[in-house]
Order: structure tokens, then sequence, then C-alpha cells
């Protein structure tokens, strides 16, 4: 039988040592019965990558309804608490008008329907976060897959990682997230948070470990949210990429935001 | 020696009842925010930093200040800071325990607060925030008891204490380097993303730290026989003097900046702090109170003449201490968080149950301070008036 | 007599670092100058106590009966059944060994047996052997061991190097009272007539004569006149005090030593004044002359029967009730043993002060007052006249009785005193005084000539804190309220800090106090010429 | 004794104190809690199985170690997204409290509760994960 | 030598328990006859202690007084350092007894050049002592739900504050931090401090390496060996209901933590952690300094041979009558 048990007694930090030590020597002590091997493995079907990414292509939602589908289905695939403030609110996916989400970058001669135009906007799951550079616990990181993590066991709520983020991507629970669930209505294959923790998108890790799309990409119209590794040339991704002009949103700060931006809806020949 | 702290005047015994019931009324407020969120506060989605965070910012300036007296008693030998080097160190214990409850106060989960000791990310500057803020907490407790307790032995310091004395000093620039590294380094928030960020922290700390430290310097000499000295007295006016024309200094380099190259995000903030942003103006009347103070405080401070009298020197620094403490513990972190990086305006307010418990935090801080300066001065007055202590027979009358 | 060792050499000897031998396995050393003379035959007669034959310790054998053995294990037994403290502290040590550094016979001597824990152990591990079921089965595991005429010399010596001060119970977090131990251990030697010539013949003059220092009645009086002439010399004041008067409203008792010898007699000198100018209808007793009780130092039996006289005289003399000296131990017997053993007094009336009408509510059960205590409500009701001018020339600090501090709690009225008599008082270190003050050195009975090291290793402590503020302050006169102070500090101030006078606090009142009739004074009561009027006082 | 009033008072706090354990449970019926495997999705493994110890790990293990197994589960699957627990028997679980081990366990009151209150443990994990809806409503 | 062989002595009881488990099986006679054994050994010895100790009477008030007397109505008294009421008696017991008031004065005494002796506090001990204690009493309250069916509220709040930071499953209880700390911190300073190792006996330090390891079989088995602990409730709640049942598959560290309890259980009354109950007897702490006041008794209390008035005139009559002082008879 393997035996890993430092798996096992990572317990705490203190006394580690002098505990493994004395676990070696009077292991069989404990009613557990026998050593126990702790293994696991990704599951087969994990969609692997490099690095997600995603394009939203706001051209391809025709009605308000469509983008309510996808924050529906984001928000309601992971039991998001809808407060109706937005003192407490908490979101993972929302939309904002282009002024707001490209700050600096709106002219005062743009056509007044792109002007109210909505923005879908979420983590940019950066390529170097501002926001797992400041945690102080290690709760949000970037996984080798590029996904931003977020490990609600560990996060003290601290809030750096909000005041780091400079998207606005990441929400904190102020109350208790249950009663502003519909407690009838939740998924139970997914859990709740606690309060006093942040949350934000996380591109679905537990979807992307079934081998399927995130939640919000299936709901969306067709080529509206495009989502895979832009490391891998023959991408969704990469394609739709290649085929239009995307901007990201504040580039300028070096963070390497992975939401690309189709504006303007029309194909172009970039180059 | 911290039986000192056990025997005292009906005053005295009054003071600490009083700080007590404030830190029984900041308990049981924050036994309320614990039950029902953080939510319970002024602070949202948006501005998710408030008033404790401020308040923890400012303090760890008050800390650092300590530094200001250990340099010349300790580096330069200047002998006049002989007799209130212990109540800078006291201050800066009393000031950093108030930070940790501060960061405490503001945990969503308290209860995984080890969590940063566990789990450390050594790039974060939070964690290198909490090693140091703990270990001139210690430096500062063990150098400033140690040194007491010697004195109270009537023996020379232990030698021990040197080396640690002198970590002390660049110790404590850290806590507030470190600080304002917790601000200056994060991207989309133009307001702090600024160089003289941590020497802004330092300038303001070593204005308003000092100003405290002799405020409560007369007000000692004042309660009781414990006398700091004039000199003394004078040489911290000079010290807020200079450090306050630096603050103030390094603010207008600041202003130039944003101002100057009329880049939007990095005016946004001081707009919204000094003129009001799209129609929202809650911190204006507070933030020209600073000035307005600061300006004060300043025109009197400059004159040798006026800072001599040591009215006038207690008026000039409450104006010091009252400007900073809005400066650093309002306007620089609320006003980081508006406009939000979105470019939205949502304006943050503390609540009552916020006030409550940030006045319990300061009660404990200053219940900390009463009894440390209890002890540091029973100690001296009785090295130093032996003659006919107060009796049992003077206190039953 | 053994050379004594001079202030260097002690201070060098000192080394509180244990040797590496356990303390079981280090035979006691009989040292010259640490211990006092073996109890005379004739002493011990009087007193009617065992084994009375002359002795020396020095030597060999101590002619001790066939069945010493039995005689110690059966006193033992005894007391164990008597003193709920001796049977409780036997049992109850956890040896955290806070008591050990708070002892000025280790603080001065660093001997690890002096610790009070090991003393008490000294005992404790005979008490285990014999006493207890572990101590039986385990022996010296147990920390027990076997009682033979080494242990029993180790207890003699070192019984007789404790002056049951206390000083180690104020700090024993189960109030463990080395005293209590030393006293159960001073009983079970005495028991086999192990007792020191120091303590066993002033207990024998006490018996016979009244006083420890065996004046007889007529040198009591005339020793007081030798005073009254000195008082007339220096105030130009004729006093006639009553002795042994019936009728008086008071009856007045002091230890001996206030009659007797420098600086006590200053004192004596003191209560005189005070009394003439008062207008007290008190008296002397001759027969209950003397406060002190050296026979609680030898067995609570002797204490005992020395004590019944004070109550016998009062009801002969038909007084209202009791005024009592400055003394240290004195007032531990009288305040906590004294209506115990000899009272009830109710022949007596509560003591009410005839000058200021107070009643002395404190004192409604034994009818004895303090003499502080007495005339600090003089001073309060502004009964005196004082000029605290008269002693200028002196910077005073005060050092507390240990028995006084910790046997009864008297600590604000002499300082109340001092504050209105004299302009110049200092108090030593705060760990150094009061509940925490440190014996003289030579308490309970130890301040004979021979065991001279032993006095000034154990008043080393006390010693060094006067230094202190001789020091700093110009400390020059020890005030205090204990005649064996008054004696024994003499000889340690000399010893260990020149310069330092030692004074009773009612020597310094008398000084102050402004006579009806008196005529300018020229010299205090030592003859001394007054500090130079309206001049600056060495502040 | 003397000061016996005193001593006995004392005594007596002294003796109820060292056996409050003993009255405190006077006419409680103490029973061993057991805890309920009776779920359809057990018995089906069950019967798959051919046998009553179905768990991920022996019973003997899981009711000692149970909580130390989710703690490593949670970082393994969160931490390191790895999702698939290779069991001592070689079987292979889906590590989700929620929808693995609750999946079969979807009687939480009859399962986990019993002995969580037997013991007074109130455990965090329902403050995030749902507990599976069962007779009587939300847990 | 003596702490060896204490060290040892623990060393062979965690083996007893392992073999007589482990080995022979008994867990019968360690489960439930020896814990039962222990508790009664330590009831009825506790109790017969405390009687034997309160057989034997307080013949005179000796209290140690730390402060200034009842005296007259304008100084003030120390009430509760030299009480002369039960008011005064219980404040000064409630502080000893809870927060070592005696143990919070020590000072530590230096010889430095001069010569010039130093006293610095030192409360150390004091603070160790109280973390020791505290944790002990907390830690025992929080076993109370291995004995109590439904386990009280307050008990449960206990636990909860205990295990107010969430470190670790199960949490990590911050008094077990501090209490193995405070006992190595005791035990060490018996090593360390030359006078402390002096004076120090088997007694001291068998009960400090019997309660470590009380505290180390303890932690082991709640943090890393893990047992199963309804079965462990199951076997205590047996005892407590004196329903015993002994489940199968406890764990041997189980046993072994048991096992030295009811060992420390039954060394109690015979060792000196009777102080517990001996401070409360202590007569230098638990009496009121009032016998000027009051007369007290003592029982014993006997006549003794003394010298009288008559006798002292008759010896020196003639004396007196020449020096003026009146005699009662001519």
């Amino acid at each position: 039988m393997k035996i890993d048990r430092r798996q096992f007694f990572k317990v705490a930090g203190w006394g580690a040592a002098a505990g493994v030590t004395a676990m070696n020597v009077v292991g069989r002590f404990g009613s557990g019965g026998r050593a126990q091997a702790f293994e696991s493995m990704e599951t087969p079907e994990t969609v692997k990558a490099k690095q997600f990414a995603m394009v939203v292509d706001m051209s391809k939602f025709k009605t308000k309804d469509d983008i309510q589908k996808v924050i529906y289905a984001c928000h309601h695939t992971h039991n998001v608490p809808n407060w109706g403030n937005p003192k407490d609110e908490v979101k993972w996916i929302w939309t904002d008008t282009y002024k707001h989400v490209f700050p600096g970058q709106e002219s005062p001669f743009l056509d007044e329907a792109f002007k109210e135009m909505p923005f879908l906007v979420m983590c940019n799951h950066c390529d170097h976060p501002a926001c797992t550079r400041v945690c102080p616990t290690k709760a949000t990181f970037k996984r080798p897959d590029g996904i931003v993590m977020m490990d609600y066991h560990r996060c003290i709520g601290c809030r750096f990682c909000m005041a780091a983020c400079p998207f606005g991507a990441r929400s904190f629970n102020w109350r208790d997230p249950r009663l502003a669930l519909n407690m009838n209505d939740l998924n139970m294959e997914y859990p709740t948070r606690t309060k006093g923790v942040v949350e934000k998108c996380t591109f679905c890790d537990e979807r992307i470990a079934q081998g399927k799309q995130p939640a919000c990409v299936e709901a969306a119209p067709a080529g509206g949210l495009v989502f895979g590794d832009i490391d891998d040339p023959n991408s969704d991704v990469r394609k739709a990429l290649a085929r239009t002009y995307t901007i990201r949103r504040k580039p300028e700060l070096g963070t390497g935001p992975n939401i690309y931006y189709v504006i303007g809806g029309g194909e172009t020949n970039a180059g | 020696m911290l039986d000192k702290a056990l025997t005292g005047s009906k005053l005295y015994w009054a003071w600490v009842l009083f700080l007590l019931v404030l830190v029984g009324i900041g308990t049981a407020a924050y036994i309320k925010q614990f039950n029902y969120g953080l939510g319970i506060t002024g602070m949202s989605r948006d501005v998710s930093w408030g008033f404790y965070i401020a308040q923890f910012t400012f303090l760890v300036g008050v800390a650092a200040s300590a530094v200001m007296l250990v340099i010349p008693y300790y580096l330069h030998n200047y002998k006049t800071f002989g007799r209130i080097v212990i109540l800078g160190e006291f201050l800066a214990v009393s000031a950093v325990t108030m930070c940790i409850l501060f960061i405490f106060v503001d945990m969503g989960q308290p209860m995984r607060i080890m969590n940063v000791v566990l789990h450390p990310r050594p790039n974060s500057v939070m964690f290198w925030d909490s090693l140091v803020l703990s270990g001139y907490l210690a430096l500062n407790l063990l150098i400033g008891w140690a040194n007491l307790h010697a004195e109270k032995m009537g023996v020379p310091h232990p030698s021990w204490t040197k080396p640690l004395t002198y970590l002390s000093v660049p110790w404590a620039v850290s806590i507030h380097t470190v600080t304002a590294f917790l601000y200056a380094g994060l991207p989309g928030r133009a307001f702090w993303l600024s160089a003289v960020m941590a020497a802004r922290f330092l300038a303001s700390a070593f204005a308003a730290g000092p100003a405290l430290l002799l405020l409560l310097a007369l007000l000692v000499r004042k309660i009781t026989r414990f006398d700091a000295g004039k000199e003394a007295i004078q040489t911290l006016g000079k010290i807020v003097t200079y450090a306050m024309f630096v603050n103030v200094f390094l603010l207008g380099l600041e202003f130039f900046t944003a101002f100057y190259s009329h880049i939007p995000e990095h005016m946004a903030s001081f707009k919204y702090l000094y003129m009001g942003l799209d129609g929202h103006n809650k911190l204006v009347p507070l933030m020209w109170t600073s000035s307005v103070l600061a300006v004060v405080s300043m025109s009197m401070l400059v004159f040798p003449q006026i800072r001599r009298k040591e009215k006038l020197l207690a008026v000039a620094c409450v104006a010091t201490f009252i400007s900073l403490w809005i400066d650093k513990g309002f306007g620089l972190v609320i006003g980081g968080f508006i406009p939000s990086p979105m470019d939205h305006v949502t304006e943050y307010w503390p609540t009552g149950i916020e006030l409550l418990i940030t006045m319990g935090v300061y009660a404990a801080g200053i219940l900390v301070l009463t009894v440390l300066y209890k002890v540091a001065i029973s100690v001296k007055v009785a090295n130093e008036y032996p003659a006919p202590l107060k009796g049992a027979v003077e206190e039953a009358h | 007599m053994a050379k004594e060792m001079k202030p260097n050499e002690i201070i060098q000897s000192i080394n509180y670092t244990p040797p590496a031998k356990p303390w079981m396995e280090l035979p006691v050393e009989i040292k010259p100058g640490m211990f006092c003379w073996g109890a005379k035959a004739k002493s011990l007669n009087i007193l009617g106590l065992p084994n009375a034959r002359d002795w020396n310790p020095s030597h060999e054998d101590w002619k001790l009966p066939e069945n010493w053995k039995d005689t110690v294990l059966e006193g033992m037994a005894d007391r164990l059944k008597k003193y709920r403290s001796f049977k409780l502290f036997m049992d109850i040590c956890v040896r955290c060994g806070a008591c050990a550094d708070k002892c000025h016979f280790f603080l001065g001597s660093g001997d690890p047996k002096n610790m009070p824990v090991l003393r008490a152990e000294l005992m404790r591990s005979v008490y285990r052997r014999y006493f207890t079921t572990p101590g039986k089965l385990l022996g010296k595991l147990g920390g027990a061991r076997d009682l033979d005429i080494n242990v029993l010399k180790e207890w003699w010596y070192y019984f007789f190097q404790c002056t049951e001060c206390r000083r180690c119970s104020v700090f024993c977090p189960y109030g463990i009272d080395t005293a209590e131990i030393t006293i159960m251990g001073r009983e079970m030697l005495n028991l086999l007539g192990l007792n020191i010539e120091w303590i066993a013949g002033p207990a024998s003059a006490c018996y016979m004569k009244g006083n420890h220092l065996g004046l007889e009645p007529h040198t009591i009086k005339s020793n007081v006149e030798f005073m009254l002439d000195d008082i007339e010399t220096v105030t130009g004041i004729k006093i006639d005090p009553p002795f042994n008067k019936k009728g008086a409203d008071i009856l007045f008792v002091t230890p001996s030593g206030d009659l007797f010898a420098d600086p006590g007699t200053y004192t004596c000198m003191g209560y005189l004044m005070l009394f003439h100018e008062l207008g007290l209808n008190y008296t002397w007793s001759t027969y209950a002359s003397e406060g002190g009780n050296f026979g609680f130092f030898t067995s609570n039996e002797t204490a005992k029967r020395l004590n019944y006289k004070i109550y016998a005289e009062a009801k002969r003399l038909g007084v209202k009730w009791i005024l009592g000296g400055e003394c240290g131990h004195m007032w531990r017997v009288l305040n906590q043993y004294m209506d115990t053993w000899n009272g009830p007094a109710d022949f007596l009336e509560v003591p009410r002060s005839p000058i200021t009408g107070t009643v002395f509510e404190n004192a409604k059960g034994t009818k004895m007052v303090h003499i502080a205590e007495f005339t600090a409500d003089l001073i309060r009701h502004g009964k005196l006249k004082l000029d605290p001018s008269r002693n200028d020339d002196l910077v005073v600090t005060y050092h507390d009785s240990c028995n006084t501090a910790r046997g009864m709690g008297i600590l604000e009225e002499p300082r109340y005193i001092i504050r209105n008599i004299c302009n110049n008082f200092y108090e030593m270190p705060e760990d150094t005084i009061r509940e925490k003050t440190f014996c003289c050195g030579s308490g309970s009975g130890l301040n004979a000539g021979e065991d001279m090291d032993l006095r000034m290793k154990g008043g080393l402590a006390r010693a060094n804190a006067v230094r202190y503020v001789q020091q700093r302050y110009g400390v020059n006169m020890l005030a205090n309220i204990c005649a064996i102070d008054r004696a024994a500090l003499t000889t340690s101030m000399n010893y260990w800090c020149p310069g330092v006078g030692v004074t009773g606090v009612h020597e310094m009142v008398a000084n102050a106090l402004v006579m009806k009739g008196e005529k300018p004074r020229e010299t205090n009561l030592r003859g001394e010429p007054l500090p130079a009027k309206g001049g600056e006082g060495n502040v | 004794m003397y000061n016996g009033g005193k001593i006995i008072i004392g005594l007596a706090i002294f003796l109820g104190i060292a056996t409050l354990p003993f009255f405190s449970n006077i006419g409680t019926a103490v029973k061993r809690p057991e805890p309920s495997l009776d779920t359809p999705v057990i018995k089906e493994v069950q019967a798959q199985l051919g046998r009553k110890d179905v768990c991920v790990e022996p019973k003997a293990f899981m009711q000692a170690n149970h909580m130390r197994l989710l703690n490593e589960w949670r970082d393994s699957a969160l931490r390191q997204n790895k999702r698939l627990y290779i069991s001592s028997d070689g079987r292979k679980f889906t590590i989700s409290l929620q929808n693995t081990c609750m999946h079969c366990h979807s009687n939480k009151k009859e399962f986990c509760d019993r002995c969580h209150n037997y013991m007074a443990v109130k455990p965090y994990c329902w403050d995030c994960h749902i507990a599976p809806k069962e007779r009587g409503g939300q847990s | 030598m003596s702490a060896f062989v204490s060290f040892a002595a623990v060393v062979a009881l965690v083996l007893l328990a392992i073999l007589g488990v482990k080995g022979a099986g008994l867990t019968g006679l360690f489960g439930v006859a020896i814990p039962y054994a222990a508790l009664a050994i330590f009831i009825v010895g506790f109790l017969a202690r405390i009687v034997k100790w309160g057989r034997v009477p307080v013949p005179f008030r000796i209290p140690t007084t730390c402060g200034q007397q009842k005296s007259l109505p304008w100084i003030k008294q120390n009430k509760i350092e030299n009480p002369s009421g039960t008011l005064g008696v219980l404040a000064r017991m409630f502080l000893e007894v809870f927060f070592f008031r005696s143990l919070f004065r020590n000072l530590k005494g230096e010889l430095r050049e001069g010569p010039k002796i130093a006293y610095g506090s030192d409360k150390w001990l004091w603070m160790a002592g109280l973390a020791f204690h505290w944790t002990f009493l907390i830690i025992l309250i929080r076993h109370l739900r291995f004995f109590i069916f439904n386990v009280p509220p307050a008990v449960g709040l206990v636990e909860r504050l205990d295990s107010f930071l969430q470190i670790g499953a199960p949490l990590l209880y911050i008094t077990d931090v501090v209490f193995l700390a405070a006992v190595l911190f005791l035990l060490i300073r018996r090593f360390y401090i030359p006078q402390v190792k002096y004076i120090s006996l088997a007694a001291d330090y068998f009960p400090l390496f019997l309660i470590l390891g009380i505290g180390c079989s303890g932690v082991l088995m709640r943090y890393f060996l893990k047992v199963n602990v309804v079965g462990v409730k199951n076997l205590t709640m047996g005892l407590a209901t004196f329903n015993p049942v002994v489940p199968q598959g406890l764990g041997t560290i189980f046993y072994v933590h048991l096992f030295l309890i009811s060992v420390l259980f039954a060394y109690f009354p015979f060792s000196k952690l009777m102080h517990s109950g001996g401070v409360f007897l202590s007569p230098t702490r638990n009496l009121s300094n009032n016998s000027r006041i009051v007369r007290h008794i003592n029982p014993w209390n006997y006549p003794v041979h003394v010298h009288t008035y008559e006798e002292y005139e008759n010896d020196f009559r003639e004396k007196m009558k020449a020096a003026g002082i009146p005699v009662e008879k001519e």
C-alpha cells in the first residue's frame, strides 16, 4: 500500500515535525486501523489549456434577453445571491456601458447607440493578476491553465484583492448570501458562500473539470462568447481573435487581461 | 511592574473604567457586526475598505513615529529625549495594538486570520505588513519594558536591548513603508499609484506621531509628577514642524503631477476629495478642514516665538494632528476608491456600528496606553521623587 | 569567637548557584560566626525546660538523651495534631521556588539551605519519612530521609538561621509561612534542650524578673531616672513618672531594651516626655516590664507563660487599658496571640484616648493600643505642638519591622507621624518596605555577639536598601518602631553603611515636641546640637 | 472538624463538581447514535458490490478520519484541480462533498447530524455547502 | 536523577497501557475498571485529605498581613491584603485562587556590583502558572462533552471560543497549544533555574511529566492519530451513567490517554497536587486580621506555670520599697 501521509498530516503547521515523527513511531495506535494513502488525480475529461481566454462579441447579443440569459446561467449555476442593492451586491458577470468598461477611451462623438450599448464584463483571468499577487493567504491564485481561482475555504475576507483588481471583478459577501438566494431554486451541485469571503468568476472550473464549457458560453448566442486556450493556435478563441479586431480592458496596466472584446460587431480584415 | 497599573487614584480608576465601558460597547457592536457581516458598515463593492483600514493606516504612522525619539536618543546620544523615549515606545505599542485590532475587525473571516501565517504568500505586501507590524510591536514592548525594568531595578539597561534598538530604527521606517506599499503597488488605483506614497506616509507620520506625543507629554505633566522637560518638548515641536512642511510639500508634488499632466484618472480622486465629482462631495468639507488646519498649524509652527509658547505649540499640534488624521485616516484611503476602476462614483460614510467599533478599538488602544504609561510614569516618578509618597492617609480623604 | 568576616569577604562569598551535590547528601557544617551558644543549664532550669545541661554546639557530643529521636517524632506528631498550619505546610508545597530569593539569609549567604523552601524541606523530609505513606515506601526518591543526629544538627543550625520574618510567606502562592515551620522546629529542638542561650537567658530572666534584661525593679526605676535627668538637661522640665501605680488609666508596656541601651533609651525618653506633656494618667510596671517575648522563640508554652504578666498586671493595677511601645515581635504576639492565650481581657475597657476621645475600635478585644496608633491620633487631632525643623539635621528613611508589617499591618501610622515631625523623609526602594520589608537580620533571638557573621549576612539586604537611599539622598537616620531593630540595625548600619544612625520614631517625636514650659532647646535628646534655626536644611 | 461548616460546604462543592457528569445524565436516555445508511443510493451500491462497507474508504477509517479526508479533498479539488479520488481499494470517486458524499448520504439528518449532535460538534461545512433536501425541509 | 526516574515512570505507564490494551486486550480493565477506581480514589482521597486537615485546629490567627491594618478611621485600610472581615477574606482568597495574587508579587533579587541587591519583578512563573491552570480548567470543561449527553450550551460556547481560529480539521483548540507550552515552561524551568532544580524532587517532576503525557496523548489522539470519537463518547457515557460499555476498535492512544488521566486522578490525593484544596485552608490567607478585635479560641489551650506578681514581689519586696515603688504587702 502506498503510504503518503505527508498529505494527511499537514495539519496546522505547528508541531508538524514532532507530530509526524511521533506518528511514525506510534502510528498504529489510532483507531483508523490502517495507514491510509491519499491519492487523487485530475478528471480525464478535464479541458486542458495553458491559458484560458474568452472573446466577447456583443454584436451577437441581439436582445436584452440574450444577455440576461447569460447572466442568469452564471449566477444560477453558482448560486450567486441577488441582493437588489448596489451596497451588498455580488456579481460574477454583468454589463456596463462602454464608458465604464473602457474608461478613458470614450470619445464625445461616439454613436449614441454605442454609448448605451451594454458590455458583458467579468473577471479577466489576467496573465499577471494583481489580485493573486496581493492575496496574503493564497486564497486566490492562478492555476496552471490560467484560471484565476478562488478558494473560499481559505479567504480571510481582507479584500485586498478587491482593491487590487483594476476591473472591479471581485465581489465581497457583505452579508450571508443565503439571505439573498431563493433557497428553493439553488443549484444543488454547487455550494453557496459564507459571509465574509470574496468571490468572482472562475471560468466555471467545476464544469471544465467535467469537460464542459463555462455556463455563460453555453447560454450565449452562438459566437457571442468564445472560450478556449489562447495558447493553442487552433483554438476557437484564437480563431476568433484572428478573424477580427478586438480590444481588452486597460491593457496599459500590464495585467494581461484574457477577455477580448469585439467592438463594432463587423468582421474586419485585421492587418 | 504590572502591579503599578493596579494601584492608582480614583481619577485613574474612573478613567480605566470609562475606557472599559467603551471597549465593552465596541465589543458588543463588533459581535453584532460579526453576526451580521461587514454589510453593517458603510463599505460597499466599490469602496471595499473604509474607516477601519483608514484608521489602521493612520495609526501605523503614529506607531512609526517612536523612531523620531529613538534616533536622536540612541543614534545621536541626544540625552534630552532620555526621559520620554519610553513614552514614544509605549505609544508605538498602543498604536500597533490598535492597528492589529483594526485589521481584525475589518476581516470578513476573522477566525481564519492565522491563514496569513499558515499559508503565507511572501509576495503579498499584506503578509509583510503583518510581519513587520507584529515585529515592531514585539520590539517596542520588549525594549521599552526591559529598559524600564532596568530603571526600576536601578541597574543599567540590559545590553541586549542595544542591538534591538538599532534594529527598531529601520524597522519603524519599514512598517510605514510597507503599509504605503499596500496602496502604492496597485494597478488601476491612480490616486495611490505614486512613488512618493511611502515618503508621504513617513512625513505625515513624523508630524502626526510627535504631535500626539508632544500633547501626551504635556498632559502627563499636568496630571502626574512626570515632566518630560521643556527642551524635549521644544525639540519635538521642531520635529513636527519639519515633518509637517515636508508632508505638505509631498502632497503638493502629488497635486502637481496629477494636474499638470492632466491625466484624468490621476486627477479624479483629487477632484472628488477637494471639489466633488459628478455631484458627489461628501468628503469635501472634511478635506478642506484638513487643509485649513494644515495651514494654521504650519503658520504657527514656523515661528519659533510661537512654538516656544507651550500653549500655542499645543494648539498647533492639535491642528497638525487633526489635519493629518483627516487626510490619512479618511481621505487617503476612501479617496483611492472613488471613482471606482470602472469610473463609477459610490460614496462612503461610516455607519453607527462602524463608528462604535472604531471607538471600541481606540478605547482599547488608549487603555493599553494608559496602563503602559501608568507603569512607566510610576517607575520614573518613584525613581525621581522618593520623598513622602502619598500614603493611604491622604488617599482616604 | 571566630574572626569576623569583613563586608567584602561576605560579598565575595555569596554565590546563589547551589552546589552540585544534592542537599540531602550535603552534611551540615556548624560554622563559627554563624550560630549562637547553646542554652545553659541554668536558664533552662529556671524555665523548667527539659534536658537542661551546659553544652557546646561546636562539640561533637550535644549531650542528648537516649531516646531523643522518639521525643522529636512524638513532638512532631503532637504538633501535627495541634497546628493546621504546620500539617498543611508540610503537605502542600509545590516547590515552585518563588520564595527562594526572598529570604535575607539566602540573599546574604547564598547557602541553599537558607532558601525558605529548603529550610522547610529539612523538616518535610523527616515528616515524609515518618508520617506519610509515599515517604515510607519510596524513601529518598519520595523526598524522605531518616532522622539522625546529623539531620537534627542541621535542624538546629538552620532553624536558628531563620528570623521568622515571614517575608517568604508574602510571595508564596499558598501562603506557606516558613516562620511557622521554624517555630515548630524550635519547639521540637527545645524538647531536647537544644535552645540557644541568647534566647533561653532572656526568657528565663523575663520569667523571674519581668524583663529580658533581668532588670530588677529598682534598677528599672534608676535607669528611668537617668533618662529623666537627661530630659531635664535638654528641656528644663522635670518629669516624675509613676511606677506600679494602682488606679492609673493606662498601663504602659514597652520592650525592656528601651530601658537599657542606646539608642533605645532615647525612644524611651520620648515616651516619657510625650506622656508628661499630655498629662497622661498612666503607669509603668516593673513586673510587666517587658513587651517583647523571647518565649515566642522557644515554644508556644513558654511564650504564653511570659505573656501572662501583662494582663495579670493590668488587672492588679486596675487600669482601663494598655498602651504598648515600639517593638516588633512584641506586637506580633500581642496582635495574634495574647488574647487567645491569656484573654479575655474583660476586666479592661475598650481603649479610648483621654486626650482626643478617640475610641480604638480595632483594639476592642485585646484592649491594647500601639503607641504609633496613639500618637498618630494625637497629631491628627492637633494635640501636639511640633517643630519638625528640630529634626532638620536628619535625612530619614523608615524601616518596617517584619512583625509589625507582616504580622499586624501597621504601615501608615508611623509614616504619618514621621511626616509630621521631620522635613526630610525618603522611602527605600518599594520592594524592600511595607509588606516586602527586609528583616534586620537579627530577629527572633539571634542578635547575639557570637553569630555576627550570620547577622551581617542576614542584614545585608536591609542595609543595602538603606545604602541606596544613603547614597542617593544622603539619608543619615533610619527610623523604626522595634527595639530589636534599634539594637541590631545600629550594628548592621555601622558594618554595611556607616554614617546612618538608628532611631525610634518616638525619639524623633520628642525632639520635635514643643513642651509647655520648656527652655529653648539647644540639643536633641542625644545631646547633639540642634540644626541652626531658619537655616537652609540640607534637602 | 474545626471550621467544619465552611470545610463541609467546600467539600460539597468539590463533590458536586467531581460527580457532575453522573448527576447531569440522570433521566436522560443515553444511546449511542447509529448513523443511518438507509438511502436508496447506498442500498444500490451495497447490492452492486455485494458488501456492506461501500464508502470511499473503510468504515473504521471514515469514522475517525472523515474530517481530515474532507479537508484533503477540498484542497485537492480547489487548489490542485485534482477532482478524482482513488480509494484504497482502487475505486474512483469525484471529489465533492455536495455531489459525492451527499449523493449517497442524502439523509444528512440521520447520518451526519446524529453523531455530530451526539458529540456536540458543529462543523462549518454547511455554511456554504448545501445539504440535500430531505423530509422535513432544509437543514 | 529524580527527573529521569519520573520520566521513566511515565514512559512505563504509557507502555503499560499499550501492552495491556494492545498486547493483552484488557480494554475492560483500562477502559472501565481503572477509571472508576481512579475516580473513587480521587474523590475519597481528596475528601479524606481535606477532612484530615480540617480535623487539625487552627489555634492562632496568623494571617500574613500584606497591607495596612484596620486602624484609625482616617487611615485607609487595605481590606483585601489585610482583611478584618469575611468579605475581605473572600476577596483575598478569590484573588489568590483565581489570579495567584501572591505569585503576582514575585520578585527576582540580583546581587550586582556595588554591592547592590537589585530587585526586578519576575512574572514568568505567575504567567505560566495562570496559563497552565486556566487552560487546564477550560480543557476540563470542554471534556464535559464526553460525559454529558445533552451538552450544556455553556460548554458548547467554551468550545466554540476555544476553537475560534479555524485551523485544521478537527479544529485546533487554542488552549491545547497554550497548555502544552505552559507545562513545558514549568518543566524546563525546573531544569534551567539552578535553585529550582536544586529543590526539585521526583514528586515535582512526575506530575509534570504525567500531565505532559496526558496533554501529548490527547493532542496526538485528536489531531494526528485519530480515534473514533463517537466510540469514545460511547465509553465515557457508559462510565458516566454506570452502564459501562467497551466499544471495539477505539485505538490504543485513547487508552493511553485515559490511563494516564486515571493515574493522575489516583495520584492526586497523595501528592502535592493537593495544594488545590490546601490553598483554601491556608491559615496565613484565609483568616482575617481581627485578633485585636475579637477573641479567637484555641481549642487546646491549657493552663501553664506562671510567675505571679506575688512571687515576684516576694523576690524583690525590699528592693522595691527602698526604691519607692509601691508594693502589695508592706
